[in-house]
């Protein structure tokens, strides 16, 4: 039987390894992009999983709705990094350095 | 007189409306500067009003107006004037006209807005002195630095960017304090009226934290040793309608300050304390006196010097304790007191007096140089006349107002411990060492230079507005006793606060 | 059971939804010249909005939407005051975004989206619609920021918001379904009574809090998570900046309050440390590095931090009186950011920013009504009195005070000295200097009459300000 | 008496005075001497009513005019309080000062500032007036200090003369130091005896002289003695008393007019007249006598050796002023004060007349000041000689002149003083004698005997002075004679009946009365006594010594360099004041600013938390790197430090 703890470890798990993933990566904006996405679903494993031993059908429900707004995130995040290569002809994280200070 | 008639909104609001007008008409407005001179005189017949209807029989709050301000924490709209405030508004009327006529033909940019500034300046500074409600009183005392802040930045002298920025950092970081204690009292009195805070009960650790807070916001506008170095800066910058108003006005409110909050509301702190505050002002009467002596810039000088006499007004307000501890009576508190506030007074003319003299030499030479000087008197009889005398008020001498306060406050100074008096004294010979001194080397000697000879002696506007303070001056000096019997009935009222215990 | 789900309660949302869809089939059919109608269409709907909710004003509230969605005193404050801020917002824009060829309808939609989502934000009683109105709102102002596309530094700030704000909505998220968890609720009711009942597990509780507080911090922009705020309002347009700094930052007060408040209230001991160390840092960080700055609207953005500070002091007491100097606060706060990104519109032409500090040098000379309007933001911004932004400053602090956090309250006043400063530099360079160009202001009369009675609204709340301060106590109690 | 008649003798010099400072150029120079003039008539022949008043019928005065000021149970007031020896000084200052009044018109003719002149001296008067006339310490402390304002600026009415401008800066300043002690003085009164009226504080006397006062912890001194020593610090300021006779010297800078009338005949004696008016409480201290004693004989022994060597004709005579003021001081040490005064008075005429009489040979020789540039002006200036002779035999002590009887009487107390120090000053009074007599005439013969030393120009030969300054020169001469008969009265008799105040264990001057018997048997017994052979062996010597054997003080200058260097450098109390206490306060001073107010409270302090501040600011936006991952890192951070510190 897999208890609700090993859920959440793994949540946290996932969750832990998109935020390192974000401040770790210093090359590719795609990647951080990824790591958002997957920091999402961490959290909907969270919420499945809480939602499942609850027995309450909401935040599933949630979920579902996560997961289409991280789509619509992942399209503006991604035209924004067209617009940003079009401008400065790179996507790496370290050449984001204009405003500073 | 008409019980209900507004008189204190009317003189706090009229130059206040009045600068705005003024300020709205813009600076091509050959009307600016009458308008503004008859404003700040209507001001001050009014302000004449709260004397000849002054009751000096009781301590209550006269002329009282109380209407609802912000209703949610019941703040209001709390007027009243007592035998301490009512002098000190006279007093800003009366400057207020003295920089009104001083600028009249020196100030040639921006005439408006620089009559404004002064106009509307006077209006908060008497609502400061009026205010009997704790946010009213810290909203008024506040703004007065937003007009002043803009004088001395924009007609003041080379270096005046940092010295306002310095005046209004070093003035706001001590305020700031007084908000967070009366915020405090609010807490415990459940009221902002300053007279409900008079009578609330406090330990003696809040009380401890009250009185700290409270001295640190007066002893910066006092200003007292060691929190004084933005006065010789800003004095310096401001134009002498500028100095004029720091000195006469601004630093009054510190020493209103410690009268109207630190003393009724913490009594057994300021006994505690009195150590710190006397020695302070001690401090301030002879290492700022030893320091204005070798100042070479005249209105640095007088900036000193108005250090070293607000020390006897801080001297004299906390001594009472000693004295009460002395003896039973206490008959000398009240002595020291009322010197404390005559020396306020006094000192609002003639540290107005002085500045104004600078002004009239650095009008004519654009520099404030004592050595530039020489030989005054040969090309201006007549203003070294003015000179000499105003040197000798400041220096303290019998028959000027100088006198009378610290007289008062050197009397009862004994009454406390010899060595304050000792100290205090030293004045006396300090006083005269740099305001004769000074006097010695502009005004006398023969002419230094090409500049000197071509000096020309006042104008009458010049001559009566230094005439109309020398005879206030001297007035005050050969009978102060209707200044100080509008006080008798507030002083003993204070001294009963004080006596009392509030733990 | 099912409830008769009030429609009523969500008018105003409903009809700004249609009206956004109306303005984007405008735009999507008129293409290039589809700015002027969307631009109209949008102040429109805002004013209509506005009476909307006005007139629903006097009705009783409640919730609806099996309770994830609520109409009551605060909601619609607070949705007429992002209404009022987004008209002035539109109109300052226009004459900037055209001398930039950014006068898109798009940007209208955008606009009027990101409100739609501010107001569902602001109503939200369930962390799902929190969740989408706030992504609504943040999507929309992404976007914006990315809107001048041939601009460097704009599309960096998008890419920078964009990735930290995603971040932060899943931190916000994780917290969430933390919550949700321990509770097993998502409707902030349910949460509200499960802790009052007791008896959950305090660790995991404010565990999820943490993460809460993250969220809620970075959409404020408090620090440690405001990175994103000076680099975002420095790097987009200044219209998009002004939209940014006011409408959005009440949505995210109301967010925190519905969240800290509404459905965490009585878990107050776990979350007021929290808040009172971003608070504390907010003002701190945001104060002293504002000092450095030599760019006004990163300055701008430094004070808009120490001001979120601010506001967090009237959250963090707890008590009516704080959260309604909060709110005070708040919408304080977005008059006067509105004035102060307002008047570098105003400067600003066609090839300047007019964003240094050092362009309103002489600006007292040159202009002496505006010099004179922007000293009063900036002495407002500096909380002296007699303006609007002292006694914003006096009653968040008193709540402080009342619950006998001096410590607190005397870093704020300490902050507010050193903040102090960074405004009067910009009273200096405005009447102190001398004027190094001379150049006639170029804004249209409309946004001149609008910037002017902002600033002068200031003042008047300066002078009066007990009836704003009476309704956000009447909110409250 | 009444108020009105006392009004109008103190305010008829001060109307003088501001007709001719204020509208002196409306009324022209005529109006403005006549008017000052008529002022002081005025007060002077009102002066002489009220003193016949006092001496023949008796009356006395003690009223206010107004309430100064109220405060608490104290209240200041203004007011007269006549008695006899408020009206001797009346009229010894109005007749002095009428004196130099007619005089000034002669001496000042040419002079831009004459108006300016007669306003000051009439403003002196009338301060004097108020001075004496006080029937309180806080009038008196006005007038005080407004005499001392007036001699301010009189010392400096040449304001162009640098040593002018010096001179009466450092007159006020070293008055300054006397009048600290002295409002300290005061101070002490009101606390012990709880008033500043002179009636109820003589009463309060000897209640005051059993307490005592903790100055230093443990150390408890009389409060009394305190407070007497306080008060005499003024009178040492006022009436040049060493260490505080500095400025005297250097005040001959001013006008010869105002040498004679404040600087020698009335202002210095106000110290004199104020510890006389304070008996009642110096008798309850001996400390404090013997202090005064000390002082009195010091100043008197060692300013007389000053006068030796000078050769300005003017400091000769103020260092003679110095001395004669030690006489005084020394009899009020001894308790003899009706003695002090009365050689107040007599000095006051004869040392006027001295004065006014070198103003006359000054303006003989076109205002050369150096004796070693005159001499033989006897046959130019006869009623110059005669009087200035009249003047140094008086100043001498010479038998039958005002001045004998006066310092005889001292001499005679001091002798029998049985307080601390009373031999020494004794010794100093005796041995003071002979070099009154020295340097007196050695003036005189160098002025007016001998080779002519000036310059002869035939055009600008000497001559007398005109009648507005000899007419003045007669009438000082006139009591400088006579009023030496008045000891009998004044120092003897019960004149001052209960202005003065001895008590009888001091009472040295009543054995005297005891054997005196009239003025004659008083000259004859001072023929034999030794001060007066002293005086007669120092004329003898200045003769010697300047007109028989002008080169042996040559000789004895060079063998006895050493000495006359002290002598030169008057015991180098200039110096010294100069470099301590002026340049001790101006480094101090300086010190203070530059390190303490400047280095310390604005550098440091001030200007370095705004440093701090601003430099804290470039560090901390480095943290705004710029670079995302530190942004998410920073957040990282924040999520860390929440989890640490909150969840419980």
């Amino acid at each position: 039987m897999i208890a609700l703890s090993d859920f959440l470890t793994l949540g946290a798990l996932l969750f832990s390894l998109s935020v390192a993933g974000i401040f770790i990566n210093r090359k590719n904006i795609i990647i951080l992009l990824m790591c958002i996405e997957l920091m999402l679903l961490a959290v909907n494993l969270n919420f499945i999983a809480f939602a499942h031993f609850a027995g309450d059908i909401a935040g599933q429900v949630f979920v579902f709705f996560i997961l289409t707004v991280a789509a619509a995130e992942a399209a503006i995040g991604l035209a924004i990094l067209v617009v940003l290569f079009r401008n400065i002809h790179t996507i790496n994280v370290a050449d984001l350095d204009k405003l500073k200070g | 007189m008409i019980t209900n008639f507004p008189l204190l909104s009317l003189i706090i609001w009229l130059p206040i409306i009045g600068g705005v007008a003024v300020l709205i008409n813009g600076d091509d407005n050959p009307w600016a500067r009458p308008l503004s001179l008859l404003v700040s005189l209507l001001t001050l017949v009014l302000s004449i009003g709260l004397y000849t209807g002054f009751d000096n029989t009781t301590y209550q709050m006269q002329f009282v107006e109380h209407t609802s301000w912000i209703s949610t924490f019941n703040i209001n709209y709390y007027l009243g004037i007592d035998g301490f405030s009512m002098p000190l508004i006279i007093l800003t009327a009366f400057s207020t006209v003295i920089v009104v006529v001083a600028g009249w033909q020196v100030i040639e940019q921006r005439v408006s807005q620089y009559m404004a500034s002064f106009l509307i300046m006077s209006g908060l500074m008497i609502a400061v002195f009026a205010a009997l409600d704790a946010i009213l009183f810290y909203v008024f005392f506040e703004a007065m630095l937003i007009p002043l802040f803009l004088v001395i930045g924009i007609w003041g002298g080379p270096n005046r960017v940092y010295a306002t920025i310095k005046f209004f950092l070093y003035t706001l970081f001590g305020s700031v304090f007084l908000l967070l204690a009366l915020l405090y009292l609010h807490h415990v009195a459940g009221s902002f009226s300053i007279l409900d805070f008079h009578d609330v009960a406090l330990s003696m650790q809040e009380q401890f934290w009250l009185f700290l807070a409270f001295l640190i916001a007066f002893a910066v506008k006092v200003p007292m040793w060691p929190v004084h170095t933005w006065l010789p800066d800003a004095h310096v910058e401001a134009p002498t309608g500028g100095s004029v108003i720091l000195a006469a006005i601004t630093l009054k409110i510190g020493g209103y300050g410690l009268i109207r909050f630190a003393l009724p509301i913490t009594p057994d702190a300021s006994l505690a304390l009195d150590w710190l505050v006397i020695g302070l002002s001690l401090t301030a009467v002879v290492y700022i006196g030893l320091v204005a002596l070798v100042q070479t810039d005249m209105k640095k000088l007088i900036a000193y010097s108005s250090i070293a006499h607000m020390g006897f007004v801080t001297l004299g307000l906390f001594i009472v304790f000693r004295i009460f501890a002395n003896s039973a009576t206490g008959s000398g508190a009240v002595l020291a007191v009322e010197g404390a506030m005559v020396q306020m007074i006094s000192h609002g003319f003639i540290a107005a007096a002085m500045f104004l003299c600078v002004g009239v030499l650095y009008d004519r030479m654009h520099t404030r140089e004592i050595s530039a000087y020489g030989g005054v008197a040969n090309t201006m009889p007549t203003f070294a006349g003015f000179a000499v005398f105003f040197a000798m008020a400041n220096a303290g001498l019998p028959g000027t107002s100088g006198f009378v306060g610290e007289f008062m406050v050197i009397l009862a100074a004994f009454q406390a411990n010899f060595w304050f008096a000792f100290l205090a004294a030293t004045t006396l010979i300090l006083g005269a060492a740099y305001s004769l001194w000074m006097v010695k080397r502009v005004i006398f000697g023969e002419v230094a230079n090409e500049n000197v000879a071509k000096l020309e002696d006042i104008n009458r506007r010049e001559f009566w507005m230094l005439a109309s303070l020398a005879i206030i001056i001297l007035a005050i000096g050969l009978w102060p006793a209707p200044l100080t019997e509008v006080m008798h009935a507030s002083v003993e009222h204070l001294l009963t606060q004080v006596s009392q215990s509030k733990i | 059971m099912f409830e008769v789900t009030n429609m009523a309660f969500a008018l105003p949302e409903m009809f700004m939804l249609a009206m956004a869809c109306v303005i984007l089939l405008v735009v999507a059919f008129l293409g290039k010249t589809a700015a002027g109608p969307a631009y109209v269409l949008s102040q429109l709907t805002l004013a209509i909005t506005m009476v909307l909710i006005y007139q629903s004003m006097g009705e009783v509230g409640g919730l609806t939407f099996d309770g994830t969605y609520i109409k009551d005193i605060f909601s619609d404050i607070l949705k007429m005051t992002i209404c009022a801020l987004n008209i002035v917002v539109l109109t300052y824009s226009t004459s900037y975004l055209k001398a930039r060829g950014l006068f898109q309808g798009e940007y209208y939609v955008l606009a009027i989206f990101s409100t739609l989502g501010m107001m569902i934000m602001v109503s939200a009683y369930h962390f799902l619609t929190l969740y989408l109105g706030l992504e609504l709102m943040s999507l929309c102002l992404y976007a914006m920021v990315a809107m001048h596309r041939d601009s460097a530094v704009a599309t960096e700030a998008a890419m920078k918001y964009f990735i930290l704000g995603a971040i932060a909505s899943g931190m916000l998220l994780y917290g969430m379904s933390i919550i949700y968890g321990v509770t097993g609720s998502l409707a902030l009711t349910t949460i509200a009574d499960t802790i009052q009942a007791g008896g959950i597990d305090n660790t995991v509780l404010s565990f999820g809090l943490v993460f809460l507080i993250i969220g809620i911090g970075f959409k404020l922009g408090a620090v440690p998570f405001h990175m994103w705020l000076p680099d975002v309002y420095h790097g987009a347009p200044t219209a998009v900046t002004l939209f940014i700094a006011t409408a959005p930052k009440i949505a995210a007060f109301a967010m925190a309050m519905r969240l800290l408040v509404d459905g965490l209230g009585d878990a107050h001991e776990y979350w007021q440390g929290m808040v009172i160390m971003l608070s504390v840092l907010s003002m701190i960080i945001g104060n002293v590095v504002a000092i450095a700055q030599t760019n006004l609207k990163r300055m701008l953005a430094y004070s808009t931090i120490s001001h979120i500070g601010f506001i967090l002091l009237g959250i963090l007491s707890g008590s009516q009186e704080g959260y309604a100097a909060a709110m005070f606060y708040a919408l304080v706060y977005s008059l006067m950011s509105l004035g102060g990104f307002g008047m570098i519109i105003l400067m600003s032409r066609n090839g300047f920013e007019a964003d240094n500090i050092n362009d309103f040098k002489g600006l007292s000379g040159r202009n002496p009504w505006y010099a004179l309007m922007m000293l009063i933001l900036m002495f407002s911004m500096a909380g002296i009195p007699p303006l609007v932004g002292f006694y914003a400053k006096l009653t968040v602090i008193k709540s402080v005070v009342d619950i006998n956090l001096m410590s607190v309250a005397v870093v704020a006043v300490v902050m507010s000295v050193i903040g102090a400063y960074y405004y009067l530099r910009i009273i200096k360079v405005m009447y102190f200097d001398k004027a190094i160009q001379h150049e006639e202001l170029q804004a249209p009369v409309d946004m001149r009459v609008m910037f002017s009675v902002n600033a002068l609204t200031v003042f008047a709340l300066g002078i009066f300000p007990g009836s704003l301060l009476a309704l956000c106590t009447s909110v409250f109690s | 008496m009444n108020q009105t008649l006392l009004l109008s003798i103190v305010l008829a010099p001060l109307f003088g005075s501001i007709i001719a400072g204020l509208f002196g150029n409306q009324v022209g120079r005529v109006w403005a001497h006549r008017v000052a003039v008529y002022g002081v008539g005025i007060a002077f022949v009102l002066s002489v009513w009220v003193l016949k008043l006092v001496a023949m019928d008796g009356e006395t005065y003690n009223q206010q005019v107004y309430q100064w000021l109220q405060s608490g149970s104290l209240s200041l007031e203004v007011g007269f309080m006549v008695d006899a020896l408020t009206a001797m000084m009346m009229v010894v200052v109005t007749f002095v000062s009428l004196m130099v009044h007619i005089y000034t018109i002669g001496y000042m003719q040419d002079d831009d500032g004459y108006a300016r002149f007669f306003s000051y001296i009439s403003l002196f008067t009338f301060s004097m007036l108020m001075l004496v006339m006080a029937n309180n310490f806080m009038q008196l402390f006005f007038g005080w200090e407004a005499v001392g304002l007036v001699s301010y600026l009189l010392i400096g009415f040449w304001y162009k003369k640098p040593t002018a401008i010096f001179a009466n800066l450092k007159a006020f300043l070293v008055n300054r130091v006397g009048d600290f002690g002295f409002l300290l003085g005061i101070a002490g009164i009101l606390m012990y005896a709880g008033s500043l009226d002179y009636v109820e504080v003589f009463a309060q006397a000897p209640v005051m002289s059993e307490q005592s006062i903790a100055i230093f912890t443990g150390h408890d001194w009389s409060v009394m003695s305190l407070i007497c020593i306080l008060l005499f610090i003024g009178a040492m300021g006022k009436s040049a008393q060493v260490p505080l006779h500095v400025w005297l010297p250097d005040s001959m800078e001013g006008p010869t007019p105002i040498s004679a009338l404040i600087h020698a005949a009335t202002m210095v004696t106000a110290g004199i007249f104020m510890v006389t008016r304070m008996s009642p409480l110096f008798e309850f201290s001996e400390t404090a006598l013997s202090f005064v004693l000390v002082i009195g004989s010091i100043t008197a022994l060692f300013m007389g050796f000053l006068g030796l060597i000078q050769n300005d004709i003017k400091r000769v005579i103020a260092y003679s002023t110095l001395s004669q003021l030690g006489y005084m001081t020394v009899a009020l040490g001894a308790s003899a004060y009706s003695a002090g005064v009365f050689h107040l008075m007599t000095h006051a005429f004869f040392k006027a007349l001295l004065f006014l009489g070198a103003g006359s040979v000054i303006m003989a020789m076109h205002h050369e000041q150096d004796i070693r540039k005159m001499g033989g002006l006897k046959k130019y200036m006869p009623i110059t000689y005669w009087t200035a002779l009249i003047g140094s035999l008086a100043l001498i002590g010479f038998p039958g002149l005002s001045g004998f009887f006066s310092k005889d009487s001292i001499i005679e107390a001091v002798h029998a003083s049985e307080i601390a120090g009373s031999s020494f000053a004794y010794f100093a009074v005796v041995v003071g004698v002979f070099v009154t007599a020295l340097y007196s005439f050695r003036l005189f013969f160098l002025v007016f005997h001998g080779k002519e030393r000036f310059k002869i120009d035939r055009h600008h030969l000497p001559h007398e002075s005109p009648a507005v300054v000899t007419v003045p020169l007669i009438l000082l001469a006139i009591p400088s004679v006579i009023s030496g008969y008045l000891i009998g009265s004044m120092v003897f008799g019960d004149f001052f009946g209960s202005a003065i105040v001895v008590h009888a264990n001091h009472d040295v001057l009543a054995e005297h009365a005891e054997s005196y018997h009239g003025v004659m048997s008083f000259m004859l017994h001072g023929l034999t006594a030794l001060p007066f052979w002293l005086a007669m062996a120092g004329i003898a010597t200045a003769y010697y010594l300047y007109m028989m054997r002008p080169d042996i003080p040559a000789k004895l200058q060079q063998r006895f360099n050493w000495l006359y260097c002290i002598l030169d450098n008057k015991y180098g109390f200039d110096s010294f004041n100069q470099t301590v206490f002026a340049g001790g306060a101006r480094s101090f001073g300086n010190l203070l600013w530059q390190v303490g107010d400047r280095l310390l409270i604005d550098g440091f302090i001030v200007n370095g938390a705004a440093k701090t501040v601003g430099f804290t600011s470039k560090v901390v936006r480095h943290v705004q790197s710029g670079y995302l991952y530190h942004y998410a890192f920073a957040m990282i951070i924040g999520l860390y430090l929440l989890l640490t510190f909150f969840v419980v």
